[in-house]
């Protein structure tokens, strides 16, 4: 068998149906002017051209599920007595994610730490993990805002991947990258890939250095304790976040759930449901006390966890894939590689230039009016 | 949660087409429901013990009862579960009588209705909270708007039991329409001979306070806790200094102002006292006719007045009051002649109604007892009465009857053979109705002793013809079209509601129907109560009736205040608008839209600003819910929470 | 109980206390009879009817909705209806842009006396509701 | 908890005593329905559970019963949400479920043969009375045991019953207080923090433990430092909200330390470490 | 150089205010961002363009103990005046730098003509062109192509309440009749087209309260009902009847007070077109009670008023 594949561009579409047959292709879609990933079927327009605005996160960890449904049972003799069922479902289809972008499939390997390689093991993440395959589309140019090069990743990284995919002129080589992912070789309407490997091996190198790097000099993200735990530095970087949730659904690696119980009569769900951390209810308590009442707690928390704790807990991997997903999409632009390049302190001047990223010749922009 | 169920037969009116063994099945499978039993009548004394006894052994913590309407039983169950320790908020009813069993035909669908209606009903209440009222003090003073008979019983009960009585009248001597009345039926005593000593007993009661020639501008707090402001017309005589000599009305010069004691029959000055007996005794000039004030120059009653009580440039004054309850007894009207165009729409002048009649036959009226017509002031000799003049007529939106017509059309008829002896009276009746006591004996009296032809049929048109007047109608028994040539015709006319009984209601927060008459809490059982607590109903503003039946409502109202008033402190419904001030944002919506004025912003400690309820003035209408973005606030008992339980029991199924 | 609920369509009635449920009550009284499809939720006043409560009851099963209070003017509490009236006319006008049939919807006046009105409103609904179909029927379709 | 096991799947339980501890502070004894895991059941001292009330949610206790009395699981709910106001209205003979145990405990084995405070107040004794009670079941393990409790009024003291034999027993001192004087009540009147300052206890040999609101905890712990107690053995247990109870939904972390999973028992010099803010 | 003028109208206000919002240039050449300013060198940072969309008095109601100066458009100083309508800010504690605007950009808009390629640079010339460089070359386009929907129909390019202006006075040259064109024409569509419509709008939502958080009239925001069980309104679940709920929330608490600003539909990281709903009940509320919200600050919003006779309300048969 051959060690790579190959899919012209004109029968990329038959090869999704291809795959279909045994798996739930999803793929990033175009719906109006939105990309998003979505199960594929013969109704939805594929669209490779640039990132989708949500990340394939839902297909392994969905915005919600169900934990486990209950039912109580009425005794049909004497109604006092009323007990309850449980059950939970942790048999999961299988799913293939197609065109996640090499960012996209590193958030799993985040979220694999926390789910899966630990003691209590998150069954649910777990079971769709495994029956999930990441088929994942190297990117040939940068969107506005990633910044995967800095955070450990790149336009053809290939952790967390089980494929990886290179578009060329005339189609797409198919690389596999785990056994799981050498499955992709059998399906019909693939050709061999090796007189296409050099061409694509060529490409992905070529777009690594276009991508921008907000941490300059050593590149890496380098944080001043001091300055992390200065309340003032976060009140002036943050103060224009309106604390919703954009940031946190569109990350990749962002995994914080709710759980909350409904119920109609006998029969109820305990569902699962994605949370975020830059919400004030996230840690309400009962009593009305909140460890984090302001958004400025909250964004040093989501940093915090990305770049300082999840590191300290997970040999220093930084828990942020550089999608650049929150900060393109954010209502009010929020950069947070900005902020993370001004924690390298020691001192944060409230006067620093913005980093050179940034246009600093604002009056070349000037509407003439 | 433990909860438990009775759902009632109600003898057959609900087991008759509710299944209520099916029902009771099937409310056993509902989650929180330990107990659901069938009972043949659950209200009844055992029925309720039975309720008790259930609560005691199967440690119930909430009860639903399936059976009438809430607006029957409700309290009568709440109390039950309270005498057996629950919180009183801790049971809800279903309807499964009015809504189910008496309006639908098919047995299958009215149980599963009913089922439904349980499900409702367990849903909600197992989202019920404890609730406790609050005691405040009452404030023991009792206002009572409007000093015809029923009110003046009213405030002399409420003031001979020792209560402080405001009575406010709008016209400038108390007596109402009684005190215009010549005699009275079935008896013919004279009517001012007995309201006169009423009237003075409320004039000299050191309990009562007069505000005459006063109205009531506004009405605000609740029961125990009023507020009224009270504005007492000018009447550009100081009171004070007044003593009722009568010399100023008569020098006075504006000889043509209307009289509205004597309903226009004669034209009065414009500085008058309305009628010998008025209390208090006090002139008051007529603007409107006044030469001081039509003209700008005059002044005799100032020059005349031995007390030098005059005074043109008075303002109206209005005086802040606080009571604890208050009686309505703002009478009732007539309508206009106008809306009678077939009877000569007030064309003829001897076409007049019947209470210009009897200012007609009242010794101290215009003509001083003597019967004359308007027009030339002859004694009539052919006088024809018109019952049901507008009354029972839907075609001008008066279907209702007007009560005591039938009888004052008697009595008139009666006195115009004792005045005019060789007269002869015709009556147009549609029905006879007089059934008093000693009513109908008197209308077989009229008949019968003073030969007063009584037609059945309607008055079909009025017109003059030479100096006569021409009443052409049907004789419906026999079946022939009837004319009489009358000299004077007198007019039945509708009663009707005061032109401003909306507005009162409005300020009272009472309801009113239709024809603006005010609308009781039952119309059997709590007759003079009104659907706002500390209010209460005596007279024809609820509806058209007669002196006993309006002095029996003044003291059945007085009777209500005093007990309301037994007690020191009133407890207060706890079902109000309740602030979690964790969630509330202190955009202050509710405070614009709560028509009570019950929220006010409140600051809290930490510099937050927030709504806060004032419990004893929030009435528990929800509209602050409903306006609430954030569901901060919530009307107890129906919050958000207790409502989507009854959506989802419905919808989510 | 599935053909009874096949037969029947899910109609919430929101009453208010003073006003409509007496004249539901009223009219159960008369023993005017009426379709059992409707079932009542009492309000203290139809003021406290959110209109999201409609909207809940519409997207969650209900296939109409009716909402009764006191006449204009005639509140039990004054003013209540008069908020009711605008928020129920603005949620009328906003269903069919959802591409929810509005006649699902019907808010009307309803006095204590007005049992026959009561009957007549609770027959004529009942009737168009069932003219328009379950509402959900599609949705159960596909799964 | 075994590999294999959903993690979020609760053992259902039956609540068989209910007991009325203070105004707003019920105690519910409670049995795993499965008699072979009940049987199986170990935990230690300090380590919490999550009771589900299906419908309505999950809500985190401790255990305050110890290991060393195993006929059932004791959890002490105060009202003040969702969930514990739904649980005040559980029944005996209720259907719970149980998630249990989660987090860490007590260092008991290395408190042995040393003098140990107590320090609680309000609902904030019922993580000590495990301890206390375990402790009183290996009383030889341990030297002097002093227990400083007190609450807003006296019936807002919860463990009656045990307050009652603790203050019997020779071997424990038991001082109690209450913020303000209180019809009948005989005892000291004051903060627990301003009653620890009159007693004064040296630090000697000593492990501080306390537990209650977080006011009182913040000046408790100032004057404990004055007192001169090392950090190290000042142990207090935290709360924060908890859903997950498995260190993965993210709300409950102080730095990299979830309470749920890494704590609720940690010790002054750990809380400083992670830089959390009491 | 309107963006000169603006920093010296700020910096005139600076010493009596405690902040300054304005706009700064963001993280690429296509997004402009807010500044908070507290001193006085960040004026500097100031720009003045097209790409300055954002709605800066969203920040007020949070800020309402502070004394802050705000640069505002004139659909923004609609904004404020809703806000004094409802008691939502102390209107003496703002400075507002009114600046009359031709239009701003949709950064959506301007990425759809450049096939989302990242935007290199961009230039405004003076009558409404704009110059856009990607990696694939230059593109002109025209700001009347690439603004939003509500720029194409402003009524009021001068805001409505000012303490100072920088910039002459714009009036418009847009039919009133043009505002509500695209809701009369949805309301051609059939029930079930508009039903399947938002069906497939609502179901790409994933319930971040961007929307809500970006709307500068939703004031519950963390206690929005969304998320509380007390009142339990919707679930958690993320089906579509629950996020239909959550919009319809939106909408309805938005009944009457909706400055159409589009911050919610701008701020949707999904494409969701979140302002239509309101503007079809601000269309009703015109019709029935003669009410545009912000425009009249002792107007009052008309579902918190009422009129005993309501002329326009008819009664509804069945």
């Amino acid at each position: 068998m051959a060690d790579t594949g190959f899919v012209q561009k004109e029968k990329l579409n038959d090869f999704l149906n291809e795959l279909s047959k045994d798996a739930v292709v999803y793929a990033p879609c175009l719906e109006g002017d939105t990309v998003i990933f979505k199960a594929f079927d013969s109704g939805t327009t594929l669209c490779l051209d640039r990132p989708a605005n949500n990340p394939p996160k839902l297909v392994v960890f969905p915005q919600s599920e169900t934990l486990f449904s209950f039912k109580y049972k009425k005794d049909a003799e004497d109604p006092r007595k009323m007990s309850v069922e449980l059950e939970a479902n942790t048999d999961f289809p299988r799913a293939i994610i197609f065109g996640a972008r090499p960012c996209d499939a590193k958030g799993f390997r985040i979220y694999d730490s926390v789910y899966i390689d630990t003691n209590t093991p998150d069954p649910y993440y777990k079971g769709r993990r495994e029956k999930t395959m990441i088929a994942t589309l190297c990117c040939s140019a940068p969107s506005p805002g990633c910044f995967c090069v800095a955070v450990g990743g790149g336009p053809a990284h290939r952790e967390g991947s089980d494929v990886l995919i290179t578009q060329l002129e005339k189609g797409y080589f198919i690389e596999p990258v785990t056994e799981k992912g050498r499955a992709i070789l059998n399906v019909p309407r693939i050709e061999d890939g090796e007189q296409y490997a050099e061409e694509a091996h060529k490409r992905q190198l070529e777009s690594h250095d276009l991508v921008r790097n907000p941490f300059a000099e050593d590149g890496q993200p380098k944080i001043s304790r001091a300055l992390f735990d200065l309340d003032e530095f976060w009140e002036h970087v943050v103060s224009k976040c309106l604390s919703c949730g954009a940031c946190t659904y569109l990350c990749p690696t962002c995994y914080c759930f709710n759980i909350t119980d409904e119920q109609a009569l006998n029969n109820g769900e305990r569902i699962r449901s994605w949370d975020g951390c830059m919400f004030s209810h996230f840690t309400l308590e009962g009593s009305g006390h909140n460890p984090r009442p302001t958004k400025f707690k909250r964004f040093k928390n989501r940093v915090g966890h990305k770049f300082l704790y999840y590191p300290e807990k997970y040999n220093g991997v930084i828990a942020c894939c550089g999608c650049g997903r929150c900060i393109r999409h954010c209502p009010v632009s929020v950069d947070i590689s900005e902020i993370v390049s001004y924690l390298r302190g020691p001192r944060f001047e409230f006067t620093n230039e913005p980093p050179e990223s940034m246009g600093t010749d604002t009056n070349s922009q000037e509407q003439k009016q | 949660m433990r909860v438990g169920v009775f759902i009632c037969h109600c003898g057959n009116n609900i087991a008759g087409t509710v299944d209520v063994a099916k029902v009771a099945e099937e409310t056993r499978k509902l989650p929180g429901v330990v107990y659901a039993t069938t009972y043949m009548y659950t209200c009844s004394e055992p029925g309720q013990e039975e309720i008790k006894k259930a609560i005691k052994n199967e440690n119930l913590d909430r009860v639903v009862v399936s059976a009438c309407s809430p607006r029957m039983h409700e309290l009568t169950f709440r109390r039950t579960v309270e005498k057996a320790g629950l919180n009183r908020y801790f049971f809800e009813m279903a309807n499964i009588r009015e809504h189910v069993s008496w309006i639908g035909e098919n047995k299958e669908l009215n149980t599963n209705k009913a089922i439904e209606a349980v499900r409702m009903a367990v849903e909600k209440v197992k989202q019920n909270k404890p609730l406790y009222s609050s005691s405040f003090k009452i404030n023991k003073r009792v206002l009572v708007i409007g000093g015809g008979v029923a009110g003046m019983q009213a405030a002399l009960d409420c003031a001979d039991g020792g209560l402080e009585v405001l009575l406010v009248e709008k016209s400038p001597s108390v007596g109402g329409m009684m005190a215009r009345l010549d005699k009275t039926f079935p008896t013919i005593d004279c009517s001012i001979c007995i309201l006169g000593p009423k009237m003075v007993d409320v004039a000299q009661h050191d309990k009562i306070k007069l505000y005459a020639y006063s109205e009531i501008d506004e009405i605000k707090g609740y029961v125990g806790n009023y507020q009224i402001k009270i504005r007492k017309k000018a009447t550009y005589v100081d009171w004070t200094k007044c003593t009722g000599c009568g010399t100023c009305m008569e020098k006075c010069p504006s000889k043509n102002s209307y009289d509205h004691f004597n309903f226009g029959v004669a034209p009065t000055r414009a500085i008058n006292i309305p009628f010998p007996q008025a209390i208090p005794k006090k002139a008051k000039i007529d603007p409107d006719y006044c030469r001081q004030f039509v003209k700008g120059k005059c002044g005799v009653c100032a020059k005349v007045c031995p007390t030098k009580a005059i005074d043109y440039e008075m303002q109206d004054e209005v005086i802040t009051e606080e009571v604890g309850a208050i009686i309505v007894s703002t009478g009732y009207s007539l309508i206009d002649i106008e809306r009678l165009p077939e009877y000569g729409g007030g064309r003829y002048p001897d076409v007049i109604t019947g209470i210009q009649y009897e200012r007609i036959l009242n010794a101290s009226g215009p003509t001083s007892g003597h019967i004359v017509r308007p027009s030339d002031h002859v004694e009539p000799k052919t006088v024809v009465f018109v019952a049901c003049a507008g009354s029972r007529d839907k075609s001008i939106g008066i279907p209702y009857c007007s009560n005591f017509c039938c009888m004052y059309i008697a009595k008139q008829a009666i006195l115009t053979k004792d005045h005019v002896p060789d007269s002869q009276s015709y009556v147009f009746y549609m029905d006879i109705r007089s059934p008093g006591k000693g009513y109908d004996e008197f209308t077989r009296r009229a008949q019968e002793e003073y030969g007063v032809k009584y037609i059945r049929g309607r008055v079909s048109r009025i017109y003059p013809k030479g100096n006569k007047m021409i009443v052409k109608g049907a004789d419906t028994l026999l079946g022939t079209q009837v004319e009489v040539e009358a000299d004077l015709v007198v007019l039945g006319t509708a009663v009707i509601s005061n032109s401003d009984a909306g507005h009162m209601a409005e300020k009272l927060h009472i309801s009113y129907d239709t024809f603006g008459f005010y609308v009781e809490s039952h119309p059997k059982l709590r007759p003079v109560e009104t659907n706002t607590s500390g209010v209460f109903l005596a007279g024809a503003c609820q509806g058209p009736k007669d002196i006993p039946a309006s002095v029996c409502q003044g003291s059945a109202a007085a009777s209500k205040v005093q007990a309301l008033f037994s007690k020191d402190m009133l407890e207060s419904d706890p079902a109000v608008a309740k602030v979690n001030i964790n969630a509330c944002v202190g955009c202050l919506k509710c405070v614009k839209t709560c028509p009570f004025q019950a929220i006010k912003e409140k600051e809290l400690r930490d510099g937050r600003v927030v709504a806060d309820v004032i419990e004893t003035v929030c009435a528990g209408c929800g509209v602050c819910t409903s306006t609430c973005p954030c569901g901060a606030i919530q009307l107890q008992h129906f919050t958000d929470n207790q409502l989507l339980a009854e959506v989802n029991a419905i919808c989510l199924t | 109980m599935s053909d009874v609920a096949a037969r029947e369509l899910r109609i919430v009635g929101f009453l208010c206390n003073w006003c409509s449920y007496g004249g539901a009550d009223t009219a159960g009284v008369s023993r005017f009879k009426q379709p059992t499809d409707l079932r009542i939720i009492r309000v203290p006043c139809s003021g406290r009817v959110d209109p999201l409560f409609i909207v809940k009851a519409l997207l969650n099963g209900a296939d109409g909705v009716l909402v009764s209070g006191c006449h204009p003017r005639d509140c039990h509490y004054t003013d209540g209806n008069f908020y009711a009236r605008r928020r129920l006319e603005m949620l009328k006008r906003l269903l069919p842009f959802l591409g929810i049939d509005e006649r699902r919807f019907h808010y009307t006046w309803i006095s204590a006396s007005e049992g026959g009105k009561w009957q007549q409103t609770v027959t004529d609904f009942t009737k168009r509701v069932h003219e328009l179909g379950p509402l959900h029927a599609k949705k159960e379709a596909t799964p | 908890m075994t590999e294999n096991k959903n993690p979020y799947l609760p053992d259902l339980a039956t609540v068989i005593k209910v007991i009325d501890e203070t105004p707003n502070i019920k105690s519910y004894q409670v049995i795993l329905n499965d008699p072979e895991k009940m049987k199986m059941f170990s935990y230690e001292p300090g380590q919490v559970g999550q009771l589900s009330v299906f419908g309505v949610g999950e809500s985190t206790f401790v255990i305050n019963s110890p290991p060393t009395r195993m006929d059932y699981l004791q959890f002490s709910v105060m009202r003040v949400g969702e969930v514990t106001s739904v649980i005040h209205e559980l029944h005996e003979g209720d259907q719970i479920g149980v998630r249990a145990p989660l987090g860490n405990w007590f260092p008991y084995e290395d408190m042995k043969g040393k003098k140990i405070l107590f320090i609680g107040g309000g609902i904030g004794l019922a993580p000590l009375r495990t301890l206390i009670l375990f402790m009183l079941d290996n009383r030889a393990d341990y030297g002097d045991i002093t227990i400083l409790y007190g609450s807003r009024t006296p019936p807002d003291l919860c463990y009656k019953d045990d307050l009652k034999e603790w203050e019997s027993r020779s071997d424990v001192s038991l001082i109690l207080t209450v913020d303000t004087e209180y019809p009948g009540w005989d005892k000291r009147t004051g903060f627990v923090p301003t009653v620890l300052n009159e007693i004064a206890p040296s630090p000697e040999d000593t492990i501080a433990i306390t537990c209650g609101p977080p006011i009182m905890i913040k000046f408790v712990l100032q004057n404990l430092a004055k007192l001169n107690f090392k950090d190290e053995n000042i142990i207090t247990t935290l709360e924060a909200r908890m859903k997950c109870g498995i260190g993965i939904c993210g709300r409950c972390n102080i730095g990299s330390k979830y309470i749920c999973k890494d704590g609720p028992v940690f010790s002054l010099a750990q809380l400083k470490e992670y830089r959390a803010e009491i | 150089m309107i963006s000169q003028r603006l920093r010296e109208a700020i910096a005139g206000v600076f010493s009596e205010v405690d902040v300054a919002l304005a706009y700064q240039q963001g993280f690429d050449k296509l997004h402009a961002t807010p500044c908070f300013m507290t001193m006085p060198e960040e004026i500097n940072k100031l720009i003045w363009n097209p790409l300055c969309v954002h709605n800066l008095t969203s920040y007020l109601p949070s800020l309402k103990k502070k004394k802050v100066a705000v640069v505002v458009k004139g659909c923004d100083s609609r904004t404020i005046v809703q806000f004094m309508q409802e008691g939502l800010i102390n209107r003496e504690n703002v400075v507002i730098i009114g600046i009359p605007c031709n239009g701003v950009i949709s950064v959506n808009k301007v990425l759809h003509e450049t096939n989302h390629e990242p935007i290199e640079d961009i230039t405004f010339g003076e009558n409404g062109e704009i110059t856009v460089k990607t990696l694939k070359g230059e593109k002109t386009l025209l700001l009347s192509d690439v603004c939003p929907d509500k720029c194409k129909t402003c009524q009021y390019p001068t805001p409505i309440v000012y303490d100072r202006l920088v910039g002459d006075p714009i009036t418009s040259d847009k039919s009133p009749d043009s505002v509500y064109a695209d809701i009369k024409e949805f309301e051609n569509k059939t029930l079930e087209e508009r039903l399947q419509y938002w069906e497939q709008e609502f179901d790409r939502c994933i319930r971040c309260y961007a929307c809500r958080n970006a709307c500068p009239m939703c004031i519950c925001q963390d206690s929005c009902i969304a998320e509380t069980r007390d009142p339990h309104w919707i679930s958690q679940r993320a089906t579509l009847s629950e996020k239909f709920m959550f919009h319809m929330i939106h909408a309805l608490h938005l009944a009457g007070r909706c400055v159409e600003c589009g911050e919610c539909e701008r701020a949707c990281p999904m494409g969701i077109p979140v302002n239509k709903l309101k503007r079809k009940i601000n269309l009703d509320m015109k019709e029935l009670f003669g009410y545009e919200p912000g425009i009249d600050p002792e107007d009052k919003p008309p579902l918190y008023t009422f009129k005993v006779d309501e002329v326009t309300i008819k009664e509804h048969k069945i």
